[in-house]
């Protein structure tokens, strides 16, 4: 059981540090969007599930609304992190951001 | 129910607040009664509240039912009742004669702003009131609040002034509060006796001194000492003059109020005056500000702003007082808390009723003003004679007392300076009045000297009888001042203190 | 109460400070008050005050930061320091 | 001493307060002015009916307000605040007459304003006289100094607001700057402020302290115009004459020096003053007060400022008086309260009458103006004989009584003094009187048809001329008070 | 080691303290936007907070909501008995909610000033304000 | 297993430094949204790993799903001011 | 100024941070804060108040006056930037936009004109962009699970953390995402000003008012145990129910507040237009 909560845990992990070099490393407001808005939801879905399961060692009423509860944050999170991510591109857009062409300085 | 009186006294107006600004949507006309209501219930149980403590002594109120290290407290001791008593029956004469004021200056605001006085009375009450030290912080902040509000209500530059009254005393307040988190850490408890009696022990501890500084300091910032007064002449200068015939009185000292309480209670006499040894320095401190607020005020040629540089003088000679370290000292301290918050009443009532019939209340403005409002300025010479200390009112006692405790410890340059400062006053006093009486009324060109052709413009009736109570009243306190010392001040500092 | 953790989240707090006092930008401010509100939210639930953690989360992260942003709108963005 | 309580006392002081609310809401002029001659004379019978027992040796005490102990508001008659009262409450029936003459003879503006302060100064002035102890003397000391100050400015304009603002800063910088601490710290040391016939400091204090208490005192109380703090009195001259009246003659002026006599008494005692030889400090500043007063007096020309600084001079007498320390010289300095009270307030009413009549101030307009009021300028010499202490008037008792107290202590510097004075004060009259009957009048004063002032103006400094001269053969009540002061400091019969 | 460590940290977390009451402290006094204030007074207030939090942990202690209350009475008298050790000191929490709602207020409160301040004077920084109050 | 979660979530308090540096530094407001939204779903992990490290994860529970909301509607405010204002910068001094 | 800052700001820190060194050491059991008042609170909690969340316990019942003030403060607020900021205007000056709702025509009303009698127009911002599907859907989905999670905060709070503050917070932050995420008009048509306003005072009320009825039977302030009879249970669970009442009072003063605020703020006192 432990073995499997590690796994989940360390692959959330995984994708969060790609997403967080991600938005390190990528060029411009458009791209760092990426990471940002998939890395970090499948991150905190992995994570979560790890996190439940765990939860559900000692196995009782109480724990499994926990775990629930988990599962809950990770459909919020779901739900929210796209429409966070659409309304951030959507003020860059609206603010006139243009996007990164190849060879153009980094910013 | 006079058991109830110190729930009471606050919160029939904490009610009464909430209910006005329900009524306030739904008939306007309700809420000046409903305040005056409040505000009176809450005067005559604090006028009770002082009979009882004369009679009993102190008196121990649980809030909830729980013993007090535990849940929150009142102890209404002498000092506190004394006080209390002061804050709402200021209160509600300034309620009084201010309606019309309120009603000329804010039209269609009248009902939150009388929520917010109702509110901000009942805050000074509770910090009053209180026995315990963070209730304390949260009541200073609903003062805080309501009064950041009502000074800004008032002319352009007003909400400037209050938002830098308002990081000013959000400071004050916070360092307040970490002062009180520097006591819990050293003893565990919150109860300000129940602190005082932890802490003998612990007086040598550097978190001690250090928690004793910053409640110092945060007091000071809050009640406009002197190297740290530079936001109140401007915040109360463009306030409106309802907000600032209730907040210039009653603020300030109650802050004084919370300092006595802090060197009597919490930290004791012992520990204040003879562990610590700074009071030299800090009366010094109050030397230079008696000295810079009077100076200040002699610069200034706008009546209200110069009553707020006189408030930075007086704000000096209570600090000064309360730190002379004798009982004398401490007594006119006490006693001028009374006296000066009617003085600054009186004065800050008159400038309302200026204000109510002349557009500023600039020097150039008030020209001729004895013709125009003779009674009203009847009433501010009253109130000039008080700050001046002349002896049938009361400024006079009170600064007969820190004179005397001065030079019972020996501090010449503190008697220096309250001579000093009496002397600015006259001064300042009587140069407003002799431009009130001699110089011709400015709206008449063609007149020049003829004094008989300005009409007479008084205030309302209703403005000018608070007006004349308060006045009266500085006589009355001036000649009961026997009775007050010896049956309630006497009580109210430590025998320690000698 | 795990101090290794504290002491990072702690470090993560003052970067914050310091950065959104230091952002020419008052909406980046707001945003980056919002994250130090964030980390205190953390360092909170870290020391095991988890009411204080509630309300900092629901206080500093939501209502405070949409009120800085809600000023904002009505002031300018523009700030010299 | 036996005591007796009533309340007397405190009626006399109030009766004049009392009416105040009378004479604002008085109609007419004749209702307000017929108010303020009742106040005066209840006034001047209430302070007569308390004499018969005064002078049979008793006191009557009467306790307002007590606010420590030691200081209260507390009113105590005895025979030298009877001697004052009585001056000051019989001459305010006078100038209310005069007042009444000369400010509707000038049509003067404000007359409500006027008498209304005028009568409260008259309560404290009663106040100062009859208090017990220094609180209530620095009390009515104060209100006294308030009320006289829109008297002083009663014609609004420019010189009158800037000598208002003079006379303020002195009498009230002083009083709050010097006698005030000095007040506090006298309590601090004795714990009292009540006024022993030995004084309540003997024994409590170095000499050094003494001293200075003594300095803060005598300078503290500025209406005594001594020498550096005296540039008020000519200043106030602006005011109508009949506040000049009862500034200088009966108010103002003399409720300073009795206020620095009584500290002097009551506070010091004279033990006190012998055994550290203070008395010669006094000494000296009055001197020094007299003989420059006198010289400037001399080379006046405005005939108030002429009589102002005639008033400084004169007021230093007093102190001399008590700064012999011997009985005879109290005596002397005493009575000189009232003998020059009658004698100047004569004087100044003249000038008024003259003023009213010819609209003149100075001297060196006035002459052959005798000619023309005779009656006003016969006044005028019999106040100036009393002045300068010629026999046929009272203010012969009070120097004779000062040059025998000098020669009692040994002061004969003092007695030059007094003599050069005396020669001065002839030298600065005479002329004026020489001038105003054998001179030839100008052309001026014959061509506006000058004749005497109203009547309601002659009538009293005809009164106060006469009494000046009935003082010579019947100095009785203010002897009898003064000698019974003195004896009751001293403790010795004279 | 250990102990030294723990010493170290617990220094730490006052240094914290410390230091953002200081940066707020200046943010509130140095600053020249009204804003950039308010985030300053904000940071202080925190920092207070902070320092409050600081008192009331305890080591080895849990969050004080009791383990087994889950509101059922007549439990075994064995399980009522709780130990104050186990514990975290619940008082500064409850403080702290008082100072953090005081802190919103007073923030809603400021910009609702400053929002006023612009609306009059069309800026935010205080210099320029300044400046224009003197041209009056 | 506590010593597995502890490790998680101080390389979890290293990764929010990262995205941190974009929030403090990223040349525009919206990179720093974009810094601070990362941040915020990490301590919505973060903060049930305390609460296991705990031992009370079911009182952790409700303050991260809070947390989440309220993160949101912070980003949505941040970005709606875009609607209103034109402009990566609000007037130019 | 800056230099005058950083000293003050130096001072205040070497001051403190001198006196930290007196501070016992950091979570350390036995350290006066640790052992003179909370050992009791720990300990007798469930006794006194049988509420196992000790800082509502504390938070409601012990320190109760507290938190009465604290709801005081915070409606304090509200009625300040109300007062400071709110501005009453019937007709706004300048042009108005309206937007005909079934074909999403806009209309640009000029300065005095006056729109056709009809119920078609919505009168939109000035600055009007069209209300993005995603995140209006998104957010009409999310609201009432929030406000759902709010209740249950509130009436959870003996339990698990949370309670009135946070619930209320929750609660307001709810409709403040509706007014994010379509228009402020919207959620003002949901939640009335007048409305707003007068909950907030009637929050206080309710717990204000519990208060002052434990006075009427006789009792201190704000001493619940004075309910029992009205609640027909035992002193001690009426304590338990007494801090429910509270904390609901709270919830609805904060949520009040938190919107009026709010959308004060974000229209600049007009109440028409924000964020």
């Amino acid at each position: 059981m432990d073995i499997i909560v590690c796994f989940f845990l360390f692959a959330g992990l995984f994708f969060f540090t790609g997403g967080a070099i991600g938005i390190l490393r990528f060029p411009d407001f458009y791209s760092r969007l990426h990471p940002a808005g998939k890395l970090d939801t499948l991150g905190l879905l992995l994570a979560m599930i790890a996190l439940a399961l765990f939860n559900l060692h000692h196995f009782s009423v109480g724990t499994l609304l926990t775990s629930l509860k988990m599962i809950l944050i990770v459909v919020f999170i779901f739900l929210a992190s796209p429409t966070a991510t659409h309304a951030i591109v959507d003020a860059g857009v609206r603010a006139g951001l243009a996007p990164w062409v190849k060879g153009e300085e980094r910013r | 129910m006079s058991q109830q009186y110190p729930a009471l006294l606050i919160i029939v107006p904490l009610l009464s607040a909430l209910l006005i600004s329900i009524t306030g949507w739904i008939n306007k006309r309700l809420c000046f009664p409903i305040a005056v209501a409040a505000l009176a219930v809450s005067a005559y149980s604090c006028i009770g509240l002082l009979l009882r403590v004369v009679d009993e002594g102190v008196i121990v109120y649980r809030l909830g039912g729980w013993d007090p290290p535990m849940g929150i407290a009142y102890y209404v001791d002498h000092l506190n009742a004394l006080v209390l008593v002061v804050v709402s029956v200021v209160a509600l004469i300034n309620l009084i004669g201010s309606k019309k004021s309120i009603e000329l200056e804010m039209p269609g605001k009248t009902a939150p702003f009388y929520a917010l006085y109702v509110l901000q009375v009942t805050g000074l009450l509770g910090v009053v009131v209180t026995g315990d030290a963070f209730n304390l912080y949260v009541l200073l902040e609903i003062t805080a609040l309501s009064g950041y509000a009502m000074l800004a209500m008032g002319d352009d530059r007003a909400p400037l002034s209050t938002l830098n009254y308002l990081y000013i005393g959000t400071i004050g307040a916070c360092f307040y509060l970490l002062g009180v988190g520097y006591l819990y850490i050293v003893t565990g408890s919150l109860n300000m006796v129940d602190i005082a009696n932890i802490l003998p022990p612990l007086y040598e501890s550097k978190a001690v001194l250090a928690a004793f500084i910053i409640c110092l300091v945060g007091v000071w910032l809050k009640m406009a000492f002197f190297p740290l007064h530079a936001w109140l002449p401007n915040a109360y200068t463009h306030a409106p003059s309802a907000a600032s015939s209730l907040i210039a009185p009653l603020v300030t000292k109650v802050m004084i109020y919370v300092m006595i309480r802090l060197i009597l209670t919490v930290f004791t006499p012992e520990f204040t005056f003879n562990i610590l040894a700074i009071s030299e320095p800090i009366v010094w401190l109050a030397v230079v500000a008696i000295f810079m607020g009077a100076i200040l005020a002699l610069a200034e040629r706008n009546l209200k702003k110069m009553l707020t540089y006189i408030i930075v003088a007086e704000v000096g000679y209570m600090v000064g007082g309360a730190w002379l370290g004798n009982r004398l000292g401490m007594t006119g301290a006490i006693l001028h808390i009374v006296n000066d918050a009617l003085m600054t009443l009186c004065a800050f009532m008159v400038v309302s009723n200026v204000a109510y019939k002349l557009k500023g209340y600039a020097f150039d403005d008030l020209k001729g003003l004895f013709r125009k409002m003779p009674f009203t300025m009847g009433a501010f010479v009253v109130a000039a004679l008080s700050m001046i200390g002349v002896p049938p009112t009361c400024g006079f006692f009170s600064k007969w007392y820190l004179i005397s405790g001065a030079i019972q410890s020996g501090q010449y340059a503190f008697m220096v300076a309250l001579l000093f400062s009496s002397l600015v006053n006259v001064v300042l006093f009587f140069r407003v009045i002799e431009i009130c009486f001699y110089e011709p009324f400015s709206d008449h060109h063609g007149h020049g000297h003829d004094h008989h052709a300005e009409p007479m413009a008084e205030a309302p009736v209703s403005m000018l009888v608070p007006l004349y109570v308060v006045a009266g009243g500085l006589i009355l306190v001036g000649i009961y001042t026997s009775d007050i010392v010896n049956y309630v001040i006497e009580f109210a500092i430590p025998k320690s203190i000698l | 109460m795990v101090w290794q953790l504290d002491l990072a989240i702690l470090t993560l707090v003052v970067i914050t400070a310091v950065g959104s006092l230091m952002v020419k930008d008052l909406l980046g401010a707001a945003i980056l008050f919002g994250a130090y509100s964030f980390m205190m939210c953390a360092l909170w639930s870290i020391m095991g005050a988890v009411d204080v953690a509630f309300t900092e989360a629901s206080v500093g992260a939501g209502v405070s930061t949409v009120l800085f942003v809600a000023a904002v709108l009505r002031t300018s963005r523009r700030t010299r320091d | 001493m036996e005591t007796i309580t009533s309340i007397k006392p405190l009626l006399a002081v109030l009766v004049s307060l009392l009416v105040t609310p009378l004479l604002v809401s008085s109609r007419t002029p004749n209702v307000r002015e017929a108010w303020t001659f009742v106040a005066a004379i209840a006034k001047f019978l209430i302070v007569l009916s308390m004499l018969p027992t005064i002078l049979k040796g008793t006191e009557i005490v009467y306790t307002v307000a007590e606010f420590l102990p030691g200081a209260a508001i507390k009113f105590r008659v005895d025979s030298f605040g009877m001697l004052f009262a009585l001056v000051s409450s019989s001459l305010w029936i006078i100038t209310t007459v005069y007042s009444i003459g000369y400010m509707r003879g000038l049509k003067e503006h404000s007359q409500t304003r006027y008498f209304c302060f005028f009568a409260i100064a008259l309560s404290a002035t009663i106040g100062v006289a009859f208090s017990a102890n220094l609180l209530t003397l620095y009390l009515f000391y104060e209100i006294l100094s308030l009320a006289t100050y829109p008297l002083v400015c009663h014609h609004q304009d420019h010189e009158a607001r800037s000598s208002g603002r003079k006379y303020l800063l002195y009498i009230v910088g002083t009083s709050i700057g010097l006698a005030l601490p000095a007040m506090l710290i006298s309590y601090n040391l004795a714990g009292t402020l009540e006024f022993g016939n030995q004084g309540f400091l003997a024994g409590t204090a170095s000499k050094p302290l003494i001293g200075l208490l003594l300095f803060m005192f005598i300078f503290g109380f500025a209406k005594a115009a001594i020498m550096p703090f005296h540039s008020w009195l000519p200043a106030a001259m602006v005011a109508p004459t009949p506040v000049s009246a009862l500034l200088h003659a009966v108010a103002v002026v003399k409720v300073g020096v009795f206020s620095v006599v009584r500290v002097l008494t009551g506070v010091f005692g004279t033990d006190l003053l012998l055994s550290f030889d203070l008395g010669s400090i006094i000494l000296v500043v009055c001197s020094f007060t007299i003989l420059v007063g006198s010289l400037i007096a001399l080379s006046q020309d405005g005939l108030k400022r002429m009589l102002a600084f005639s008033t400084i001079a004169q007021l230093s007498y007093i102190v001399l008086g008590i700064g012999l320390l011997s009985p005879k010289g109290l005596t002397g300095g005493m009575l000189h309260i009232a003998m020059h009270a009658f004698g100047k307030i004569t004087l100044f009413f003249c000038a008024g009458a003259i003023f009213v009549a010819t609209g003149k101030k100075n001297i060196s307009e006035m002459i052959g103006i005798g000619r023309r009021m005779p009656i006003t300028m016969g006044a005028f010499f019999i106040g100036a004989l009393s002045i300068t202490g010629l026999p046929p008037c009272g203010g012969f008792w009070s120097k004779w009584y000062l040059l025998l107290g000098s020669l009692e202590a040994n002061q004969m510097a003092i007695v030059v003094v007094l003599l050069l004075s005396s020669f001065l004060n002839a030298c600065y009259f005479m002329p004026i009187v020489y001038k105003a009957f054998f001179c030839k009048p100008e052309d001026s004063l014959f061509e506006n048809k000058v004749r005497e002032a109203p009547v309601c103006c002659v009538v009293p400094l005809v009164i106060t001329a006469v009494i000046s001269i009935v003082f010579l053969f019947y100095p009785e009540p203010f002897l009898e008070l003064a000698t019974m002061t003195v004896s009751r400091i001293m403790g010795v019969q004279i | 080691m250990g102990d030294l460590l723990q010493i170290i940290v617990a220094k730490y977390n006052y240094w914290i303290y410390i230091t953002l009451m200081m940066i707020g402290l200046y943010a509130m006094i140095g600053k020249n936007n009204l804003v950039k204030k308010i985030v300053g007074m904000s940071i202080f207030q925190t920092a207070i907070i902070l320092f409050y939090v600081s008192i009331g942990v305890k080591k080895g202690a849990t969050i004080p909501i009791l383990e087994h209350g889950h509101g059922e009475h007549g439990h075994s008298a064995a399980a009522l008995i709780v130990h104050a050790v186990d514990y975290v000191n619940p008082l500064p929490h409850v403080l702290m909610l008082t100072a953090i709602v005081v802190g919103v207020a007073t923030l809603g409160v400021a910009l609702a000033l400053a929002i006023k301040v612009h609306n009059r004077f069309n800026t935010l920084e205080e210099d320029e304000i300044l400046a224009q109050i003197r041209e009056k | 297993m506590d010593n597995v979660f502890l490790y998680s979530s101080l390389f979890l308090a290293f990764l929010m430094v990262l995205s941190l540096y974009r929030g403090v530094v990223g040349p525009t407001v919206v990179d720093r949204m974009i810094g601070v939204n990362a941040i915020g779903s990490k301590t919505t992990v973060l903060l049930i790993l305390i609460g296991l490290m705990y031992h009370r994860v079911d009182m952790f529970v409700d303050i991260a799903l809070a947390y989440a909301m309220l993160n949101f509607l912070a980003v949505l405010a941040a970005s709606r001011y875009f609607q209103k204002r034109k402009g990566l910068y609000d007037e130019l001094p | 100024m800056k230099i005058i800052g950083l000293i003050i700001a130096i001072l205040t820190g070497v001051l403190l941070l001198s006196a930290t060194a007196d501070f016992p050491i950091f979570g350390d059991p036995d350290s006066p804060a640790s052992t003179h008042l909370s050992p009791y609170y720990i300990e007798k909690t469930m006794e006194d108040t049988s509420v196992p969340n000790i800082v509502t316990a504390v938070l409601a019942d012990y320190r109760g006056y507290d938190t009465m003030y604290e709801t005081a403060v915070i409606f304090t607020a509200g009625l300040a930037c109300f007062i400071i900021l709110r501005i009453f205007v019937r007709e706004e000056p300048g042009d108005r936009l309206y937007r005909h709702v079934l074909t999403g025509v806009t209309v640009r009303v000029k300065e005095g004109a006056k729109l056709p009698p009809s119920d078609d127009f919505e009168r939109i911002d000035t600055m009007w962009t069209p209300p993005d599907l995603i995140i209006k859907t998104v957010c009409r989905l999310l609201i009432p699970f929030i406000q759902l999670f709010g209740l249950y905060v509130i009436a959870h709070g003996h339990h698990s953390p949370g309670g009135g503050f946070q619930g209320g917070v929750i609660l307001g932050a709810s409709i403040i995402l509706l007014a994010i995420s379509t228009d402020l008009r919207t959620a003002v048509q949901r939640m009335r000003e007048k409305v707003d306003a007068i909950l907030c005072p009637v929050g206080v009320i309710i717990y204000a008012g519990t208060g002052a009825l434990c006075i009427l039977f006789g009792f201190n302030f704000l001493d619940y145990s004075a309910l029992a009879p009205l609640l027909h249970v035992d002193p001690i669970t009426a304590r338990s129910h007494g801090i429910l009442i509270v904390e609901i009072g709270v919830g609805i003063a904060v949520m009040c507040t938190m919107i009026w605020i709010y959308n004060i703020l974000s229209s600049g006192g007009k109440y028409d237009e924000g964020l």
